[in-house]
């Protein structure tokens, strides 16, 4: 992978193209069907795209995109299911948001500590999936759903009065939390404000790739999604790593609220975005769980999201967007496989006129199951 | 039936993987595990005095409850059965409610129910040509529908509803009612001997009574699937191809069985299942289509097939317990679940009898540790809080895998790309 | 009378020509060798007489007929019947389930089906029990139900690809009276092999394949095994050196009452005790499934012991988690390479990291590095010759033998003080195969020691010092490799023999006899010149 | 990183400013939700008919922020609509921060009094109020002496229908017992829109002997209202006059009254204000006194019962001259 293959990184560019362009085609056939005009919707959501302010709120929503994606992509790098990103961020979220409001240090300390809360009460709640995974043998996913609707209950429960619910006006809120704990975003002047933990998800980013590509730990992780049995052999215990995977999974995904958090809402209340941890399925997916191809995929989605909006004003229905994003979806991982079986087969053919140039003894013998196989 | 080694078998090494212990629960045990858990019920009801938690409208309650999860969770069934994981229920099932309310207030409810199955077949067939032509991973198809579908009924409701009479953009104008029917004698029967409030007896005629009274043909046709689906994935030609499909592809293409059509076919019946599932959602539970009104039934009815070990019974109990917890749960919650502390209490005691019998004494002091505490819960308050009733069935269902969980086996090849012509 | 005609056949994959102009023709009512070397096309050759691949050129023809097949049941509808290299068997469907499966329409799926298959059974001794479920039987049984299953859709050209790969002597034997029989019967048999004394013994004519062509044809009574394998290599095969005893009184490996037990209670192995000393190789000989893998988890640490003790040098290890054991000197050769020596989707020189993370070339400390791995895994594809175009392929790519060669050097790199080295060399070709015993053997010379498991006893007998037999999770008996034949052992392995195993002479076998063995005693073999031979 | 290119509020400038009236940006549900949203648009559409200017209405997008919603109000405020309403207590922050940014602009939000800001007019509603005479009203009516109230979701909004509704009865008679039952912990679950779920806990309500049901819940209380009907127990409908809805009109006889809030007439009130060039602004509780929230009397039974309505209208004084304070959660 080192050497650069021109035709190689053409089709790994040429992949994404292409489904994007088959799934604005078929959006637009979509429209013409209901009878709407198919281009004009792009033309606006395109020009959307070029104002500062939704630049703004494009770079703010794919800041919590791509946290929460990342969290979900880390299990798929060992093959593990964190369905429940969902509720792991909303309670790291609502913990953070209770201990900002009720403890009050210097920003120094109050922030990570803030940080750290959501860390580890998103950890722990990927953690109970884990614990049951491993001793238990609980299917990752059917646990994770499970978590998810507890955590619903839950944040419910601290939003009573009596336990860290502060009603104000009609809405359920923890209380607004100390100023201390508020990070402060960067002004863009007319634009508004980019959330400060902005840059935490770019950091986040290259930790998780420099963790993954570059450490032993990493590499671990990475044979156990590749082959646990291999893994295993090499010397990796496989429930630890479950167990780990799952606990970094969910300390990150304990983060994804955070940037709205602590940069804007200051308040876990009811308007508090839900769903992003489903989105962060689909993203991670659409990046191919690499840091930089979920960087795009979240800016992408931010887009649609951001950009809809406008169309209501022309009198096109936004949920053309929604459209968009499930067929922009099926269309990406549609072609990332074409494209890795053509890699495949080309590979095959490089090795296989290897072979022939030698002599004698270097053809073998084949079993294409396994090679089809994970 | 697993003695693996015979005078006759002398090569036979006896040491292959041994068929997991227990793994296949005979009849007369399971009957006996469902009697002892009923009459334990049937005790808690007794102590505590909460009639409703067997009478017989709860149950009927439960039923309807249960059958939209059980729908998706059969066509989950029936798509792993064949080897391709479908995560994409949610996404059918909304499919099913936003076609069956179409055609249904335009053309009657049969219609409706019809279309509803093509369009949930639809969104299967969808899911086959991506996992099974193209090969793409099984969830990341699943998650894709379930966007795409939420976005089609979204963007389609105002264009099809609107404008039509009780119609709005997120809403379908009315639908006639479908009909539904009570065994006439027998339901009251059991209704009085449900009343009677004897132990056992009293909390069957209540279970019993579910199934007879106010029961929509739907309804009827949800249950009696349960059985087909049993009865055509093992007892026919057709169902060994299919399951076949889902142990070894391989095997089964080098028999000539062309699996391709099989795996298709099992992701459009799981489709149209799911389908027949939003359907009954927007024609028999409610009379509409409603934007969101399936809230995540696809999910669950895939946990409830996984807590039924891919099996129809074990799914239509998983089914049933998620229609049941959240049945007390509406049916004024807070005292049915306070009844449930207790006799999750019972159950712990139990399960620490029985771990001591098995000389597992930290697991068994463990366990009655616990369910001290949980007595201790129920004896210290007389309700338990709204947020505990909500996430009842979900910790119910956590506990019994944690419980079950390395018992269940799901088909070999499950999840797994297959491409014809690979078999080695 | 010609049952098959196979003319002219031309298959070709990505980058592979696996068939080019291949005739085959197989007389009715004979058996009919295929024998050539790994990759030779033999098994592609077949897939496309039962229809599940389509030739790019040629024809087939039938009893006379030409034909066209667009999928296996086209080819079973003209009586050919296959029993795959790999088992075709799903392992949750019951035997029954699997035998009707896809041919529903013959006795349906119920008592008629199961009435027939106890009659077939019967019929051919086969001992098939309908209503087990698959996963509980163990390989010989498995390979009748195979058989079982050709049997049933009444097949009148019978396809064996590899079918004794995996079964002991006598298996071999049960089987090649099956065979005869069916013979008797008029049924036409295609039988594929390496080893070329069974060949020899059972084919009434042998066809030679070589780089997926039609080299020759053969007469089993004009020919000897080696012969045969200069034809299918198509040179002059490497003559065999002779090594001495290197073994050492120092002990590198012990293991003490071994025992470890199933979730049920059930002891999977049993009583386990034996020494591996500095440049000695233990060979441990047994019938498939009779605790071989779970001694090897448990050396490896993959399983851990319930009692008894393990101990490196002076180390006692039993506790010892995995990658320690790694670390501390404990190479490992798996037995399935796919799943558990390689990572498929992955570069070549990830792979090289594989199971040696933590050790230099491949970390410095805690972090990876690559660079270090990279140059090293070029060093191990130039010393032990895998054919690759560069180390930034993916595993899958290779084929099995290149993928071997490179589990050994990954292995060897790191000097291991013990290697458990588990079948090394199935699958692969003879050229191959020799390379990796002479990368043993040399290791060997260094003071290693290796535990040594492997259902070819030819190569068990030849690179052992010592064997032991393991029989139900017990070593039951032991034998001295200079002069035990693979007869012998083959009893002791099927449990009728236990003790010190003593040779009985018989003049006209030597010791380490080759390939000729099993099932052909007093054959045409020329046995100090079989191709695989390893004098001691 | 540095902004590119202008805002989308700054940048295109048709200057059509002055001849646009009032915008709506609605809450989750949106229009067609049989409730606020729906009330809002009906203000919308009054204002469109007698002031003759050009109005919008705008949906929200799932899982959106703030930020978006800020947006969507400035934006709307920025092609020149004046009044701008935010449907429901989710526009606080959004509200104050398009306030800000156009104080030539009146702002509306419904549901909240948190904003306090010169151009921002807080729409609320003593809903309390109107559930404690309908508490009355069951506490009167009940033969049982049990009466039900069902909440879609468990918020501090639905919380204050309840609590009005139970000291209601309690005040009219201390022996009548109250159950009550919220569908769903959050909106996503659907407490709002199920009404199957709303027929379900109503039936269990009436098992336990309750003979008079206040549901609000939005849709969900259309099952309840069915089950109600079929039994032939009372319900008391929410919001709107549900008796003389036509979705309904197979239960109407079952339908005691409603408590109604009228969204739509406080819309159209600041709507009115503003095309007055005197907007109202600051909190505008809609109660009793102002008559924008009460109890319907399109049901004849409810309405011809004299004692009952003399008990209601004595309640209603005492409310109004503030002798009885209702409780609002
Ligand atoms: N699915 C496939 N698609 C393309 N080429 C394949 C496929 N399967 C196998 N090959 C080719 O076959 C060759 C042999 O592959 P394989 O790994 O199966 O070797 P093998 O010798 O059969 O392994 P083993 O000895 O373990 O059975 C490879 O070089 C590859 O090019
Ligand atoms: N599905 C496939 N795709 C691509 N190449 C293949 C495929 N199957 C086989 N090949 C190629 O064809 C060659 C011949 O394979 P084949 O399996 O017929 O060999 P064989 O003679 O049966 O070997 P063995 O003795 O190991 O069974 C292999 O080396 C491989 O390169
Ligand atoms: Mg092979
Ligand atoms: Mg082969």
């Amino acid at each position: 992978m080192k050497k650069f293959d021109k035709e190689r990184a053409l089709l790994a560019v040429a992949g994404p193209v292409i489904a994007l362009a088959v799934a604005f085609a078929l959006s637009a056939i979509v429209l013409l069907a209901s009878g709407k005009n198919p281009v004009e919707p792009f033309a606006l959501m395109f020009e959307q795209a070029t104002f500062s302010d939704v630049q703004v709120l494009i770079v703010n929503q794919a800041s919590m995109y791509y946290i929460a994606a990342l969290a979900v992509a880390i299990g798929f790098r060992m093959n593990l299911f964190n369905i429940g990103v969902d509720g792991q961020y909303q309670l790291g979220a609502i913990m953070a948001a209770v201990v900002g409001a009720h403890m009050n240090l210097p920003a120094v300390l109050q922030i990570p500590l803030l940080l750290l809360t959501a860390v580890f009460t998103g950890a722990f709640w990927a953690g109970i999936a884990g614990v049951l995974k491993v001793t238990r043998g609980v299917s990752e996913v059917v646990a994770t759903i499970m978590l998810n609707a507890i955590a619903t209950s839950l944040i419910v429960y601290m939003w009573k009065p009596d336990v860290f619910g502060v009603k104000i006006g009609n809405n359920s809120t923890t209380g607004e939390m100390h100023e201390s704990g508020w990070v402060p975003g960067i002004d863009m002047g007319e634009a508004g404000e980019i959330y400060g933990l902005v840059v935490l998800a770019a950091l986040l980013g290259i930790g998780y790739w420099i963790v993954l590509n570059r450490t032993r730990f990493g590499f671990d992780l990475r044979a156990s999604g590749a082959s646990t049995t291999a893994a295993a052999a090499s010397g990796v215990d496989p429930k630890r790593m479950v167990l780990t995977a799952m606990l970094i999974s969910g300390g990150l995904a304990g983060l994804a609220g955070l940037p709205i958090l602590l940069g804007d809402s200051h308040t876990y209340n009811l308007n508090f975005p839900t769903g992003i941890g489903f989105l962060g399925i689909g993203i991670a997916l659409l990046g191919r769980n690499s840091p930089v191809g979920i960087a795009f995929a979240a800016l992408l989605w931010a887009w649609l999201d951001k950009a809809s909006p406008e169309l209501d004003f022309y009198g096109y229905d936004k949920e053309i967007a929604v459209i968009m994003q499930g067929l922009i979806v099926l269309s990406v991982v549609v072609s990332y496989e074409a494209v890795r079986e053509w890699g495949l087969r080309r590979q095959q053919r490089r090795v296989g006129a290897e072979l022939a140039a030698g002599h004698v003894l270097g053809a073998d013998n084949n079993s294409p199951k396994e090679v089809a196989g994970r | 039936m697993t003695a693996p080694t015979t005078a006759t078998d002398v090569n036979q090494p006896s040491l292959q993987p041994a068929a997991p212990t227990g793994r296949r629960m005979s009849w007369p045990v399971l009957l006996l595990v469902v009697a002892g858990a009923l009459a334990l019920v049937s005790i808690v009801r007794i102590i505590t005095g909460a009639d409703g938690i067997t009478n017989v409208s709860q149950m009927s309650t439960a039923l309807q409850l249960a059958v939209p999860i059980g729908l998706a969770g059969l066509g989950g069934l029936w798509a792993e059965r064949a080897g391709v994981v479908n995560i994409g229920l949610e996404g059918m099932l909304i499919l099913g409610t936003w076609f069956g309310a179409w055609a249904g207030f335009q053309w009657g409810p049969w219609t409706g129910v019809l279309v509803g199955i093509i369009g949930g077949c639809l969104g299967g067939l969808l899911h086959a040509v991506v996992t099974v032509t193209f090969r793409v991973n099984h969830i990341v198809s699943g998650v894709a529908i379930n966007i795409l579908a939420l976005g089609a009924t979204r963007y389609l409701a105002p264009l099809a509803f609107e404008g039509h009479q009780g119609g709005s953009a997120k809403q379908s104008p009315a639908i006639e009612p479908l009909g539904h029917f009570t065994v006439p004698g027998l339901s009251d029967a059991l209704r009085d001997l449900n009343a009677k409030g004897w132990f056992f007896v009293s909390d069957i005629a209540g279970l019993l009574g579910g199934l007879v009274t106010n029961v929509s043909w739907l309804t009827l046709i949800a249950v009696a699937l349960i059985p087909a689906t049993w009865w055509i994935l093992w007892r026919t030609a057709f169902g060994l191809r299919l399951r076949s499909c889902g142990e070894n592809p391989v095997a089964a293409e080098s028999l000539g069985v062309n699996v391709y059509k099989y795996k298709y076919l099992a992701v459009i019946i799981s489709g149209g299942l799911a389908g027949l599932g939003g359907a009954f959602l927007s024609i028999v539970a409610n009379p509409f289509y409603l934007e969101g009104q399936v809230s995540g039934r696809g999910y669950i009815g895939l946990a409830a097939m996984i807590f039924g070990n891919w099996m129809p019974g074990g799914l239509a109990i998983g089914a049933g317990l998620f229609g049941y917890t959240d049945s007390l749960n509406l049916r004024g919650g807070s005292t049915n679940v306070h009844a449930l502390l207790l006799l999750g209490a019972l159950l712990l005691l139990v399960g620490a009898i029985w771990l001591a019998v098995r000389k597992k004494y930290v697991h068994a002091v463990v366990t009655l540790l616990v369910g001290a505490l949980v007595f201790a819960w129920y004896a210290g308050t007389n309700e338990v809080p709204n947020q505990v009733v909500a996430a009842t069935p979900y910790v119910i269902t956590l506990v019994v895998l944690a419980l079950s969980a390395q018992r269940l086996r799901m088909p070999k090849a499950d999840g797994l790309p297959y491409r014809k012509g690979q078999g080695g | 009378m010609t049952a098959v005609e196979l003319a002219g056949i031309t298959k070709r994959f990505p980058g592979v020509v696996a068939n080019h102009d291949i005739h085959l023709t197989v007389r009715k009512g004979t058996v009919h060798a295929l024998v050539g070397e790994n990759g030779a096309g033999k098994s592609t050759l077949m897939k496309i007489l039962y229809g599940m691949q389509k030739p790019d050129e040629g024809t087939i023809a039938i009893h006379g007929e030409t034909v066209s097949f667009s999928s296996p049941a086209d080819a079973i509808a003209r009586g050919i019947g296959m029993v795959h290299q790999h088992f075709m068997l799903a392992d949750n469907l019951t035997v029954l389930e699997n035998v009707v499966l896809g041919s529903e329409k013959l006795y349906g799926i119920g008592a008629k089906a199961r009435r027939k298959i106890k009659e077939i059974s019967e019929r051919y001794g086969l001992g098939v029990r309908p209503d087990l479920l698959v996963e509980e039987l163990g390989v010989a049984a498995r390979q009748r139900v195979e058989i079982l299953k050709v049997l049933y859709r009444g097949a009148t050209t019978l396809i064996l690809d590899e079918p004794t790969a995996v079964l002991v002597p006598q298996e071999v034997d049960a089987l090649f009276d099956n065979l005869r029989e069916l013979k008797a019967e008029g049924l036409s048999v295609i039988f594929i092999s390496h080893k070329l004394g069974e060949v020899l013994s059972v084919a009434d004519d042998i066809t030679v394949i070589r780089r997926g062509t039609t080299v020759g044809t053969a007469v089993p009574a004009e020919t000897t095994p080696r012969r045969l394998a200069e034809m299918m290599v198509g040179s002059e095969l490497p003559t065999p050196e002779t090594a001495e005893s290197t073994v050492t009184d120092r002990a590198v490996l012990t293991v003490d009452k071994l025992r470890l037990l199933a979730p049920g209670g059930k002891a999977l192995l049993d009583d386990i005790s034996f020494t591996i000393h500095a440049g000695e190789v233990l060979g441990i000989a047994g019938v498939e499934g009779n605790g071989q893998t779970e001694l090897v988890d448990a050396l490896i640490g993959l399983r851990h012991a319930d009692s008894g003790v393990i101990r490196l040098a002076d180390e006692e290890i039993t506790g010892w988690a995995t990658r320690k054991r790694r670390e501390e000197g404990i190479g490992y050769i798996p037995e399935d390479r796919h799943r558990h020596g390689l990572l498929l989707e992955a570069p070549l020189w990830e792979n090289r990291i594989l199971g040696h993370v933590t050790e230099k070339p491949n970390a410095k400390g805690f972090w990876l590095d690559p660079k270090a791995a990279q140059e090293d895994t070029r060093r191990i594809v130039r010393q032990y010759d895998v054919r690759t175009p560069g180390i930034d392929v993916t595993a899958a790519s290779l084929s099995g033998g290149n993928q071997q060669k490179l589990i050994v050097g990954r292995e060897m790199s790191h000097r291991p003080r013990f290697l458990i080295a588990s079948h090394p060399t199935r699958g692969v070709d003879v050229g191959a195969q020799a390379a990796i015993w002479d990368h043993i053997r040399e290791a060997r010379r260094e003071g290693l020691a290796v535990l040594l498991i492997s259902a070819d006893l030819d190569e068990l007998i030849g690179l052992s010092d010592t064997l032991r037999v393991i029989y139900d999770g017990r070593l039951v008996a032991d034998a001295d490799p200079a002069t035990i034949t693979p007869e012998e052992l083959g009893s002791a392995m099927t449990g009728a023999a236990a003790g010190h195993l003593e040779h009985e002479e018989t003049p006209e076998t030597p010791a380490g006899a080759g390939k000729t063995g099993a099932g052909a005693p007093g054959s045409a073999a020329d046995a100090p010149e079989s191709p695989e031979d390893e004098a001691r | 990183l540095s902004a590119c290119g202008g805002t989308s509020t700054s940048s295109d400038s048709d200057g059509s400013k002055s001849d646009k009236g009032l915008a709506i940006a609605y809450d989750v549900g949106g229009r067609g939700d049989q409730s606020f949203n729906d009330a809002a648009y009906a203000g919308l559409q009054r204002a469109e008919k007698e002031f003759g200017y050009e109005t919008a209405d705008v949906e929200p997008t799932d899982g959106e922020t703030d930020a978006d919603k800020e947006q969507r109000l400035a934006s709307l405020a920025k092609q020149g609509y004046n009044p701008v309403v935010g449907v429901g207590y989710a526009y606080a922050a959004a509200v104050k921060g398009a306030a800000e940014k156009y104080p030539d602009t009146t702002f509306g939000i419904v549901d909240d009094s948190t904003v306090e800001m010169d151009n921002v007019a807080d729409l609320v509603f003593a809903e309390e109020e109107a559930s404690y005479l309908a508490g009355v009203a069951a506490a009167e009516t009940t033969k049982t002496d049990v009466v039900g109230f069902i909440g879609g979701v468990d918020i501090p909004l639905i919380h204050k229908f309840r609590a009005g509704f139970e000291q209601g009865v309690k005040d009219t008679d201390p022996g009548v017992k109250v159950v009550s039952q919220f569908l769903t912990q959050t909106a996503e679950e659907g407490g709002f829109s199920s009404p199957d779920k709303g027929k379900a806990a109503a039936e269990g309500q009436i098992e336990k002997k309750a003979d008079v049901i206040y549901t609000a819940a939005g849709l969900s209380g259309q099952g309840a209202i069915e089950a109600a009907a079929a039994n032939k127990v009372w319900a008391i409908g929410v919001d709107s006059d549900q008796y003389a809805q036509e979705a309904l009109a197979k239960y109407k006889g079952s339908i005691l009254t409603s408590a109604t809030k009228d969204v739509a007439k406080s819309v159209y009130k600041l709507a009115q204000s503003v095309e007055d060039k005197a907007p109202r602004t600051g909190i505008l509780r809609g109660d009793l006194s102002t008559g924008e929230v009460g109890l319907a009397n399109s049901n004849p039974v409810f309405a011809d019962n004299a004692k009952l309505q003399d008990v209601i209208e004595t309640a209603k004084k005492k409310i109004v001259s503030g002798d009885i304070k209702v409780q609002s959660s």
